[in-house]
Parts: C-alpha cells; structure tokens; sequence
C-alpha cells in the first residue's frame, strides 16, 4: 500500500502527530504556557494564537478548542505535576516544558513523581505521559535558553528519552510516545523547526528504542544526536570525499538505547566516534562510550572520540556559541583521528 | 449535616482501626520488625476520617509521608498495607514502597509521598481527570503545615483555582515540621487565609472534632462536586508520636500532648455519640475489639506474605522497555 | 515624600534614557543587529525608575527577562549594556550574558533572569547578607505578574517574611505573560492582596504615574531600611512593545496601547513637573536630546568593542578549577 | 610538626569542620531545616536539639547561635537560592538540602543561578556557596530518600561536586570546600556516618581535585566513590588472598576530576573497574570509562567493568535494596573479568 508523502517541516510533523493523536483518542490533551495563546481574551482563538512560543502547536486550539489545549500558568511544577497526576488517573497528557532548561524549576515532579510512581506503587499504577521540551543552542539565547540536558533525564530510572533528528522520525516517535504507557521525555532542537523533509501522511509510528542507520558506511561509526546527526552527516559527505566511509546512527531514543545496533556498527567499522551537543560530563557521549568500550572493547581499533559542547553555559556571543557547537569539521577531525 | 447510626460506627471504627494500627507499628518498629522512616499519624485520626467519608473509590486523595491514617480513611487494606511495611511481596506495592509511599491506586488512593508538597500538583491532576471524564469525582489533598510553605502547594492552588478543579486542599496543621514549629516556618496566622490568594473558600477547623472536620469537608467536597472549583481546609491537630520513629521530641513538652490526649479525638467522638445515641457502649467495645483483631490480623498476614527475591528489585520500573 | 528639582531631573532623565534606549534597541533587532531572545521595557519606565530612586549603589536588585529597564535605573552603564545587546568584550558581561543575563553587580544590579521566578530567592538572599552585615543595604526584587504563580515567589516572601528581611518584592503586573492576560493565569483579584499570605504590607500603585510609585516604594523602602521586614508593591502596568521582538501582539488590542499611552509615564511626569514648577520646558528637551545621544553614544561604544574570541566561551566558568 | 589526631565519626569530622570553618570567617553560616531545631520553642538551644534530621550539625547553634545557624521552613529552592544570592553578595552560606533526592525541588537555583551566574556575568561574580546533602541507599528509605545523583550535578557546568569516602576527608574537603568561591555540592553518604576513622584536630585542608590512593596495587585499577571506597577496599582485601593485586583509587571530588592520577594508575595496571552507587546511565562510572577508553585505550588491556545499581529507583525491602547496591563480591567478580 502506498503510503503518501510530503515534505513538512519538523515543526509541522510535531504539530501533524499531536494533531492526529488527539484526534484518535480523547484522552490526549495539550498543557503548557501559551500552547494555545490568549487564554480568555475575547476573540481569541483565531488562526494567529501563539500555539507555543515558538509556533509549534499554532492551531490546534481550534481544532480541539480549549478543553483539549490548556494555557498555563507559570507554574511548571503545577500543570507538569498535574500532567503526571492526569496520567495515573487515566488521561494521556502532553505537557510542555518551554526549554529543557527550565527543568529545575519542576524535576521533582517528573523524576520523584512521574518516573517513580509505578515502580514504588509495585507497578501497579503507570504514567503515560509525554513532555515536550525545546533544546539546544544556537539560537542567540545564551545561558538558561539553550542547553541540551537529556542526560540528565536518560540517567533517572523510569523515564523514556526521545531525541529526534528529521521531521519524520519527529513525527513517528511523538505519536509512539503518546502511545506509550510509560513516562517520556521529548526533546526537540529549536534549531531543527525549519527544517524540511518527507513525512508520511496517515498514521507513522516509530517504535521507541530503535536507532537509525542514517548513513551507511563501513569505516567508522558515528553516533550522533538530535541535530548532530546532520552534523555527522555532513561530516560524512566530505569524508567521504577523502575515501573514508562513514557510518551514522541515529539512536533516536536514548532510553531504551538500541545498543545492539550500536554495538553491531562498531563491530563492522572498528571505530567510534560520537556527537553530542550537551555537556562532556556524565553525558550521552560518555554514556555510549562507555557501552562500546565495556561490551565491545576487542572489536575496536582505536581509541573512541567525543565530539561535545565544553563544560560550560552557553554563552551569548554569536562567535563563542558557535565555538561551542560541535561543527562538521570537528567531527571529521575526530573521524581521522581514529584512522 | 446529619451524621446517621452506620456512619458514626464508620467513623469510629476508622479511627480506632488508625490508632490502634500506629501504636502497634510504633512497637514493631521499636522492635526492629520495621525498618526506614516511619511517620505515624496518631493523634490526627479525625482529619482523614472526617473527610474521608465523603469519598467513595472513584475519587481520589493523595497523601504525605505521614500516610497511614489516610491510606485506612481511604479503604486501603490494612493487611497489604502491615506487609508493605514489612517489605513483602503482598504489600499494596509488593515491598517496592515501604511507609513512605504505600498506595492503592484501585481505591482512589495515590500514594504516601516522601516529598514535601509533592501531592498539591498530582492532586490537581487527578481533578483534572475527573473534571474531562466528566466523573463526578473528587480530588483531595492532604498537605502539612510545613508543606504550606513549598512552591508547589502554591502553584497547585492557583492552578485549581483558576481551572475550577473539583479538588479539596486539605492542610494537616499539627504545629510542626519536624521540629520546627509553625510559628516560626509560616509567616500567615493562619494558613486558611492563604485561600484568598486565590479567591477560594478558606476554613479553619478543629481538627480534634471529627463532626467539625467531617462538616466543614462536607461543604468543600459538595463544592467540587458541583463544579465550584477547589477550596481550602486547615484542620488544627496534633500528632502523639514524634516527627518519626526514634525522634526524642525535644521541641514540644510531654504536657502539651497530655492537654491533647485530654481531647482526644477517639473519646470525644465516642462520648458525643453516645450523647446523641448513635453508639451504645457495646458498639464502641466491640469496635474497639475488632480494630485490634483486625490489626493483628493485618500483622499475621504481613508475617505469612513471602520475602520478594533480590531480582524483583529489577521489575515494574517500566510497562514496557523496548 | 517631597520631590525635589534634582531628583525630578534624575526621574525624568532615566526614564527618557530607557524609553530611546528601548526604542533604538527595537530598530536594532528589526535591522538584525541585535540576536536573540529581547524583551522590551518600554511602557513600564515608572515602575524602575519609581523605585530605584530610592536606591544607591550598595543596595540590590533582582530583575527578569524584561531587565534592561531596571538596569538602567539601578545606573549601569548604557554602553556596556548595548556592547552586551551586541555580544562585544566592552559588554557588562563581555558578551557571555546578552539582554536576558545583562548585570553589573558592582552596581548591585543582579542579573536579568532568563528564569521567571528565578529572582525571588536571590533578592531574599541578598537581603539576608545586608541585614547579617548590617549594612542598611535593602534588596529590591522585581518580577512579572505570570511570575507570581511560580512557586519561588511564593517560597521567598514566606522566607523573607519570617527572617524579617530587608526586601521589597514588586510585582510588575503588566497584564500579560507572554501571550495570556493576568486574569486567565492569576486566581487572585489583586496581586499585592497576596501580601496577607505573609503577613506583610501589601499596595497596589498606579504603575504609569511614577510619583505614586515612588511614594509608595518610599514607604516599603524606609519600612525595610528599619529592619521591620518585606513589603510586597504591585505596580499596574503595560508594556509598548510585544512580549519580546519579533511578537506579532495578536492576544490585546492596539486600541489598548494607545489607551495607556494617553497616559504615557514620560509625558504625564513631565507635565506634572512643569505644573509644579520642578522641571522647565527646557530642562525636557534638554534631557530628551541628552538621552538620544548617551544612547547613540552606547551604540557607538558597542559598535567599537572588540569582537570575543571564540575561545573565550571556556573561560569564567569557576573562579578556580583545580 | 605533629598533628594531633583522634579518631571521630564521619558525622562529628563533619560537625568539627563546620565549627572551625565558622569560627574562622564570620561570613560563614548554615541554613538548611531543622539544621538547628525548634526554631523559637522557648527554651531550645539545649543540647539535644536536632541538629540537622541525622544530628550532623548538633551543637552547632549553641555555639554559633542562632543568627548564624538558621532554621528554614520547607522550601528549598527559597533558601537555597537564598543562600545563592547570599554568597553572591558577601556571604559564605552552607546550606543543607536534606536528601539528594529532594534537588527535583530547588534545582533551578543550583544550576540556572549558583552555577551559572559567574559565567553569565562575565566572570564578574562568583558565588561561594556550599551544598551539603545526604545521599545513599541503605537506610530503607526507600525510593524518594536513597539515590545518589552526585552525576546530574557533575554534568552541570560551574558547579564543583565532591563525595567524600572518610572522616578525614569528609573534614579536608568540607573545609575547603567552604573556602572555596565557586559552588560546591557536598555529598554525605548516610551509612557513613557511624563510620570512626582517624581525624587531624586542627586546620585540615584537603585540595579540591585531588584524587587520593586508598591502597596500592598494580594489577587491577578500581575507581571507587563515596561508601563504594569501602567495598572496594573489603574486594581489595579478598582479592589479595587470591594474589591479585588491586590498586583502589578514591577521586574525592568528581568535578573538578583528578584525572592524571586515575590515568596513571590505569597504565600501570592496565585494567580498570569502576564502582559507583547511582545509577548507571549517564553516570559517574560510564564518565569514568569513557575518561579512560578515550584516553587510555593503548594501555587498557582488557575492557573496562561497571558494577553501579541498577536502572531502577531504590526499593524498599531490604532484600531488594540489598541487591541494589554494590557489594565486595560484585567488585570482585568485575576484578576478575578484566584479569
Ligand atoms: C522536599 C522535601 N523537603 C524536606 C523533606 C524532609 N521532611 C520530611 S517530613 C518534613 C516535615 C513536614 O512537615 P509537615 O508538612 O508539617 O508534615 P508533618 O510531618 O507535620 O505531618 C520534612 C522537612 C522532604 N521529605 N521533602
Ligand atoms: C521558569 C520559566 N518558565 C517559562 C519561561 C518563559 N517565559 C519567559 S517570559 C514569560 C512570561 C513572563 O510573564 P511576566 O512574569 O508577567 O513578565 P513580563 O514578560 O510580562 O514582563 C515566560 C512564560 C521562563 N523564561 N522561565
Ligand atoms: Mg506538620
Ligand atoms: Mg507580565
């Protein structure tokens, strides 16, 4: 059967998965400050409400009116302790969580409350709910704007991890992890709104814990994350040019982790190399090394490298952020480095 | 409000079957049977109670480290509940939770919470179900004193308030945080007063009556029910035992529990509705009687659940991964 | 509180120096000369300036998002403020912090916050070193109305309240967070009404008309000086511009603006000035062209700062790391 | 000149450096609940107040008083933010959040405020605070009263985290970590506190980043943290009577990390085990073997081993948290795979 495609941005597979899980089952609904914009003021449910800061749920206020898409107030441990209170009640709340960096203001909520109520309850209860969070940097929104962070979520037991990289995966893992009865956490990059690709049109489901291959290569692996994977990507084309064949896996989720497709690239090409734009330590990138480095120690011929932001905020400056973005030549510098 | 025969003898027997329930958790623990924080509720028996009975298993409460009082209220068996305590697999959560976080999700119950203002939002949440589902339902939430002053019970507040959720807030003020007393940890007189930050109803009551606690809730739950929104009820209390098991109570004086003991919220029900012929003195012995079997019961059964395996430690964090 | 001729050519300059400051900053990010997340403060010069003139440089502020008003009031340089709008080494912060981080804490000036609510408990705590040092400094602490749900807030005018700090917390009720009005996200009617939650005073001003701002901070600030603890001051305000550059204002209307700016804070003071004799017509125009200079002085000065290097984002990380 | 020393608990080494620390700089205070007790109860300075809920700051009011030991309701990011503003202004607050597990509440002040301030600000700031928390399993606590994450604040840049293993170290870090000026998150396992070890009476300082060799050895590397020093030492021992030779590394401070003296002592023995109580995605450990894989790879002879808790919250049954954390044997057992 054939499957119709079109190209969208990732912004709008986001807004066409929530749009299409709502509309299957009543019981998903959208919180979050300005999801749907102008809450109350006379009029305003028209085609320009905010729908999300940075347009991400524009129009689904009008669709599913505002019993289904609830403006908050600036309240994150509120509505995402209500989000989690609503999922061990029966709904399949979506909350969103401006940028990750705000997590501070509210984890409690989500890694005591969310993430351990089925297990300290001897699962007898399960919480299915999803919070959507913007991260990463390059947006000129310097130090509490722009950080990644989803280590910090992948580290706590009970949570599900979801770093998305086109607009398809966006839109096959959102709808899975609405699906899904478990916690999870969905990280998009501000950075990847904009960018286009092909989507399928009906229902496109992306199990949770299964990486990509998005490159085939047999020379070296590169593990990349979020908006890494185009940076490998990129990385790959040129080194191709050199002969060097790249391998690029996209883990898509980072809890579960796909290692078997991990480990399985790493056994053919030898090498690893991983991309990762949040901070070096206690990271995906050591994360990931230290699973190739443990399970398959013997298969590998080099030294694994990580290609990471620095230990430090993000700073303001255009010319430091862009310093502090891995860049496709630093992670063709670190693929020879392994040659 | 008008209490009927059958819901004095609930009433009391629910008190009784708490009481009699903490003292002897109190000399398990001494014992060494029971291990961890253990954060008895004795003393406050009237609050749970008093508003428990106007819930059935569709509504919902969410409770605090202190939870073994609302866990009864609720309709939580106290046999599952003796053999969480005990860390076995017929526990209400299969020796996974302990004191601090037994719940019973089949009975509206969501769990003890060993965060501080942890329940305000889940409570919230849980209004919100009933509120799309249309149920009917109500959410109450149990808070401290001391967790009047976390961010959460604010933002929980204003977030019923403003969505009308059918949820009642209910502050346990027993006059300490651990050793900190309520005169110094909140600023407000009176942390009922609080409500009007967000133009709810706000009550104080006395939280050694259990007629006083049972109708004031009355009112709050009617409230939610009927789709009014949210409102605040503090219960003034007291708790006999100290913050937890081992704690010395060095900060509150012996004749300060004594003056409370004398208004004891179990005595006082039974002579009132002995008064007002709702029990008979037999009635109250036998309760009396029966809570204490029941407890022993719950203790026999908790001592026959088995041991879980070292490997189960491995199980329910997830539904499904990968 | 008497208003004397310097301190009205002091409220009147800082005002205007905020409004063109603002202004040119708009103009600036339309022609992308400016990055980023910026939030204007045009509209709301009262409230700043209102208060600050109550300050000096030993005193604190904490500010918001919205922070280049309070900047300016609390007499950071407007160079090193637009040298950081353009992420130069000449900025406050050498181009680490940009609009949402600018600070000058020799000035006392502690940092814009990227984080609604994340001021509240750094003003308490500046108020508790000035009141441990006994310096006579006071804090003052602006934030938002959206900010007054967040759980901080909450959590520091309890602490402030029963600690006595020397702190004034004032609410900047523009109406509007982000894109929903305060009567949407807010339970309360009044937001100062929330100081009986502390037992604290609490006032409500007309934040458009700068002399009743600064009657009434005058009041809080004295209060604090005295050691007799937190006020809470809610200014009622509007902001010219959208939440932040590049919003398309859909959620009010511009009949609503061009309501408040019948009312303009700039205008009205100085025409209340001249009515009662403490400014000239000349000394306006002399300010207005003063200010338009400074602030293309601080363009200049931007434009001519050097350009970080990119390795300079690893640096001023930790005093000292091993 | 001789150092007197004496042998104290963990708990009282932690008790005398605070107490000297405070009697050295006036600018020195604690808050934190209950830190003294009964906070205006007529009459309650005496000796048996509280002194924290485990007794680890008793006696400090009376001596200090209770402007400098001060009592907070329960609102932690309140007063922990405080005590960050305070330090940002003259201050050198200590500030206790009771259990780790409680950072979901106030985390925003550590990481978007304590952390990032200095570098927001240019460098034209620091923030000298002090964070003392309880972690740990062991104590039947259960799940929202035993985990360890000392990993979420070592990922975050700008903090400094230190995990000390003995009475004597608790007591040098503790005091250098107060003299220190950027902010510190100081972790106190709580089954460590009954444990007597020899203390240094006097001033003690011990340099933050200073990684301390706990027994030599050349055949087997294990890094250890916190109370894992111990079952690290308990294999060690065992291990010799099988005539394996184990070198037992404590790094004291995970960040700033020691990371030449873990490095040197993994290419003399050339195998590496790493132990750590936290969980083990995105943890300390994986940070630990990605350190040595990408560092070391040459000189590593045999795959690095994790032993670290599961992926699951802490359970309540003994017997089940008993599995939870790493024991001898299970340190053991990984010593030998890599022989
Ligand atoms: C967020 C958080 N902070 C601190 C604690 C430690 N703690 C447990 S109970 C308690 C006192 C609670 O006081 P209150 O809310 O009045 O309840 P009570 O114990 O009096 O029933 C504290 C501080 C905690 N469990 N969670
Ligand atoms: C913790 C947190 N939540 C959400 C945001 C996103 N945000 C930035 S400004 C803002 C609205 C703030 O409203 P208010 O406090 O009224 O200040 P105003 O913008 O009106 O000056 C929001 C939601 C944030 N920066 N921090
Ligand atoms: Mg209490
Ligand atoms: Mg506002």
């Amino acid at each position: 059967m054939a499957v119709a495609v079109r190209t969208l941005s990732f912004r709008e597979a986001i807004n066409e998965a929530l749009s299409q899980e709502m509309e299957r089952d009543p019981s998903v609904l959208l919180m979050g400050e300005d999801v749907a914009g102008g809450a109350t003021v006379p009029g305003f449910d028209q085609e320009d409400a905010w729908g999300g800061v940075l347009g991400v749920t524009k129009g689904l206020v009008q669709k599913f009116g505002r019993d289904r898409v609830l403006d908050t107030p600036i309240s994150e441990s509120g509505y995402i302790g209500a989000a989690v209170g609503a999922a061990a009640t029966g709904l399949r709340p979506v909350a969103e969580l401006m940028f990750v960096d705000f997590f501070g203001v509210c984890m409690d909520q989500i890694f005591n409350q969310g993430a351990k109520l089925r297990y300290m309850f001897g699962g007898k209860a399960k919480v299915p709910v999803v919070i959507r969070t913007m991260i990463g940097a390059g947006f000129r929104a310097a130090g509490q704007h722009s950080g990644c962070h989803y280590s910090v979520f992948t580290h706590m037991p009970g949570l599900k991890t979801v770093v998305p990289s086109t607009p398809a995966d966006a839109k096959g893992l959102l709808a899975a992890a609405i699906r899904d009865d478990d916690p999870v956490l969905f990280f998009e990059h501000k950075l990847l709104y904009d960018v286009q690709g092909e989507v399928p049109a009906g229902e496109h489901l992306i199990e949770l814990g299964k990486a990509d291959i998005k490159r085939e290569g047999d020379r070296v692996t590169v593990v990349a994350i979020g908006r890494m994977v185009q940076m490998a990507l990129d990385a790959a084309e040129s080194l191709s040019s050199e002969g060097v064949s790249v391998e690029v896996v996209d883990p898509r989720t980072l809890s579960p982790l796909d290692e078997d497709t991990i480990l399985s690239s790493v056994r053919k090409t030898r090498r690893l190399v991983v991309v990762d734009e949040d901070n070096p330590r206690c990271s995906m990138a050591t994360d990931l090394v230290a699973l190739v480095a443990s399970r398959a120690f013997d298969d590998l011929d080099a030294p694994p490298q990580m290609v990471t932001a620095p230990h430090t905020p993000v700073p303001f400056s255009p010319i430091m952020e862009d310093f502090y973005v891995p860049t496709p030549e630093k992670v063709a510098e670190a693929v020879r480095a392994t040659l | 409000m008008e209490i009927t025969r059958d819901r004095a003898v609930w009433i009391y027997e629910r008190m009784a079957l708490i009481r009699v329930f903490e003292e002897r958790v109190a000399q398990l623990f001494a014992d060494g049977r029971i291990a961890g924080f253990v954060h008895l509720y004795a003393g406050e028996e009237a609050v749970a109670v008093g508003i428990c009975t106007h819930l059935n298993d569709g509504d919902f409460i969410t409770s605090t480290h202190r939870g073994h009082g609302h866990c009864i209220a609720k309709g939580v068996d106290p046999g599952e509940m003796m053999a969480e305590l005990f860390g076995r697999l017929g526990g209400s959560c299969k020796g996974k939770g302990g004191s601090m976080h037994i719940a019973d999700v089949s009975k509206g119950m969501l769990g003890a919470n060993g965060i501080v203002g942890g329940g305000p939002p889940l409570a919230a949440g849980a209004a919100l179900t009933a509120k799309v589902q249309g149920s009917g339902a109500v959410a109450v939430c149990f808070f401290g004193d001391g967790a009047a002053e976390q961010g959460t019970t604010h933002e929980a507040m204003n977030l019923a308030a403003i969505w009308k959720l059918p949820v009642v807030f209910v502050c346990e003020n027993n006059q300490f945080a651990e050793s900190t007393p309520v005169s110094y940890h909140c600023a407000a007189t009176s942390i009922a007063d609080r409500a009007a930050s967000y133009n709810i109803p706000g009550v104080t009551v006395d939280g050694y009556d259990v007629v006083a606690v049972y109708e004031a809730a009355g009112e709050a739950i009617a409230r939610a029910r009927r789709g009014d929104g949210p409102s605040l009820l503090e219960a003034k209390t007291w708790r006999y035992f100290g913050h937890f098991e081992g704690d010395q109570i060095t900060y509150r004086t012996a004749e300060q529990s004594a003056a409370y003991r004398e208004h004891d919220p179990l005595t006082t029900f039974a002579r009132q509705a002995q008064d007002r012929e709702l029990l008979q003195k037999e009635d109250v012995d036998r309760i009396d009687a029966d809570v204490k079997k029941k407890v022993e019961d719950a203790i026999e059964f908790a001592e026959a659940s088995p041991q879980p395996a070292p490997e189960d430690a491995l199980t329910d964090v997830y539904v499904a991964y990968r």
